[in-house]
């Protein structure tokens, strides 16, 4: 069985030997020399620790002259490689006194570039899986949407909107015969602690309702300059939900402990 | 299992075009405990691992991702109308394995393991942002010293650079390789 | 229930930009009984139902469409804005370019350059500490001038400003190109 096995091997070999230009151009074009050599020694099943130099530089040189298989942007390179091989043949055979140390031995320059060489293929093939893997993961390049609070779209308001709507609500006031009631003092005080006991008991407050049912216009009017006291000492947070529709009063949680003196000036 | 972190997690991630990392996980929600948000995310990925989920939430270049899964490929892309995304060349996969195992490395460093110039390549791999510069070598010439990103990671599926084909894990390749010639 | 059908959609969902129509879905699975279809997206949207999913899947603009859940809004505003903070904008990297190798500079002439004005990105800059204020122009008006930090380089990993890319070097990458492929 195993010398079935081997025979078909060695089979097939003959068999891509006997069409090696066009196995090889079809298979493997060598992207550089380390490349080259790399096959070559598999090919010959040799011991990358122990090449046969001779050998190897005899393949490799036939190789070049082939040029077929050879990146040929790369020939200088090949050509480097070649005289190395070249170069380390000849010190193999200068005569030495005694047994070489793996330090001293020509080899061990190309050996270590060879090691190094095949570890990185190595990793190329694992990383190559990796990457088809990857390639067919598809991630979202843009931003999905993102759900609207359910309080719908609110907008910030600022002292203009605050102010707008308040003169838009007068003038409603006026067409509506609004009774204007002289003789009742409210202070800017009283009036502050009234808005923000209404809050803490109520969490929130319609600002149009709550001037609609204010009985007098000075009364609304001091009011609305607590309200608008309130919204500049950030003690409440007034939102709009919608252009032209009411806007509602918060208190904020991280208010100031004071309520804001009534007078602006000392 | 904390049923509402989930649920958060699951959104901060789906939001996220790039991996979200546990630092910024911890950012936004300020304290959790370490082992509940690691449960959670744990939870939400195993939730996603069924079969009958299109979708995924992986871990790649130290963050959480959603991304589909492979075997849907031919859809998105029919929805998409694009071809299959296309591999790097093996002269360049090759510069950025030699990057990724020796970095930080010159453009020489880099040319004399692979045997050949490698200027072209090192071109493909910064333009796809795989590589990047980090700086100048303190030698003659001071030449450009070169690091993978982010993206490399991910490109690759990798969390980290530590996931990258260890030493024994390619001394059993070539020890197999060897034994099948043999 | 069409379990691999259910994934499909979530796939095509989850990558669509838009909100995914019938049609489209149609065009892309080529024949499938109507019945199953809606069979299906029906039992995909009621898998995001669950409390403890933060996204789902809902119908508008006559499509299919993934969005976050509305209570978990607060979280996603947070992440955009930590996001925000730490992206540095293409506007902002190319004011940075021209302040790296044009210092020291004033606003006008970053402008001038850039063809915009550049003071948002200035001061998004100033803020992440990486150009600083080193002082003003004798010229009209009397100008701040601007210079990159300490800090620029570290983020870059250069020793000093002369290690900044020199644009022989970039060309040369850059024109590598040309030459291999003609």
């Amino acid at each position: 069985m195993e010398q079935e096995i081997q025979d078909y091997q060695i089979q097939n070999e003959v068999s891509q030997s006997s069409t090696d230009e066009g196995y090889q151009v079809k298979l493997e074009i060598f992207e550089g020399p380390l490349d080259l050599l790399l096959f070559l020694i598999r090919k010959k099943k040799i011991d990358i620790h122990d090449i046969p130099i001779a050998v190897i530089t005899r393949d490799y040189l036939e190789y070049l002259e082939k040029k077929e298989q050879i990146n040929l942007d790369r020939e200088a390179e090949f050509l480097f490689i070649a005289a190395l091989l070249i170069y380390i043949k000849s010190q193999m055979l200068l005569p030495r006194e005694q047994e070489v140390s793996q330090e001293d031995d020509p080899r061990q320059i190309l050996v270590d570039r060879l090691l190094e060489f095949q570890k990185i293929k190595v990793a190329c093939t694992i990383l190559r899986e990796k990457e088809e893997n990857q390639l067919l993961r598809w991630k979202r390049t843009f931003m999905p949407p993102v759900a609207k609070p359910d309080e719908l779209d609110l907008l910030d308001v600022s002292l203009f909107d605050l102010a707008e709507t308040f003169f838009l609500i007068m003038k409603r006031k006026e067409r509506e015969n609004f009774r204007v009631i002289k003789g009742k003092d409210v202070s800017v005080e009283e009036k502050l602690k009234e808005i923000v006991d209404y809050l803490e008991k109520n969490g929130s407050m319609d600002f149009l309702e709550y001037f609609s049912n204010q009985e007098t216009l000075e009364e609304a009017l001091v009011a609305f300059f607590c309200l608008l006291e309130l919204v500049k000492n950030h003690t409440v947070i007034a939102i709009q939900e919608q252009l032209f529709q009411t806007i509602r009063v918060w208190l904020r949680k991280d208010r100031p402990h004071h309520l804001p003196h009534g007078q602006s000036h000392e | 299992m904390n049923e509402q972190l989930k649920a958060i997690l699951e959104v901060l991630i789906f939001i996220s075009q790039e991996p979200l990392t546990l630092e910024k996980i911890k950012e936004v929600l300020g304290e959790v405990p370490d082992e509940e948000l690691k449960a959670a995310l744990q939870a939400l990925q195993e939730d996603y691992a069924s079969d009958s989920r299109g979708i995924q939430v992986i871990q790649t270049a130290g963050g959480y991702l959603f991304t589909t899964k492979p075997e849907h490929d031919q859809w998105v892309r029919r929805l998409l109308q694009i071809e299959k995304k296309t591999k790097l060349s093996s002269a360049a996969l090759e510069t950025l394995s030699i990057i990724a195992y020796h970095q930080p490395i010159t453009q020489a460093e880099i040319s004399a393991i692979r045997g050949v110039d490698s200027t072209y390549s090192l071109k493909t791999l910064l333009q796809k942002k795989l590589i990047k510069i980090v700086g100048r070598k303190k030698a003659p010439g001071n030449p450009l010293v070169y690091r993978t990103t982010e993206r490399f990671l991910q490109y690759f599926g990798l969390n980290s650079l530590d996931d990258l084909p260890k030493e024994e894990e390619i001394a059993k390749i070539l020890e197999e390789e060897k034994q099948s010639i043999s």
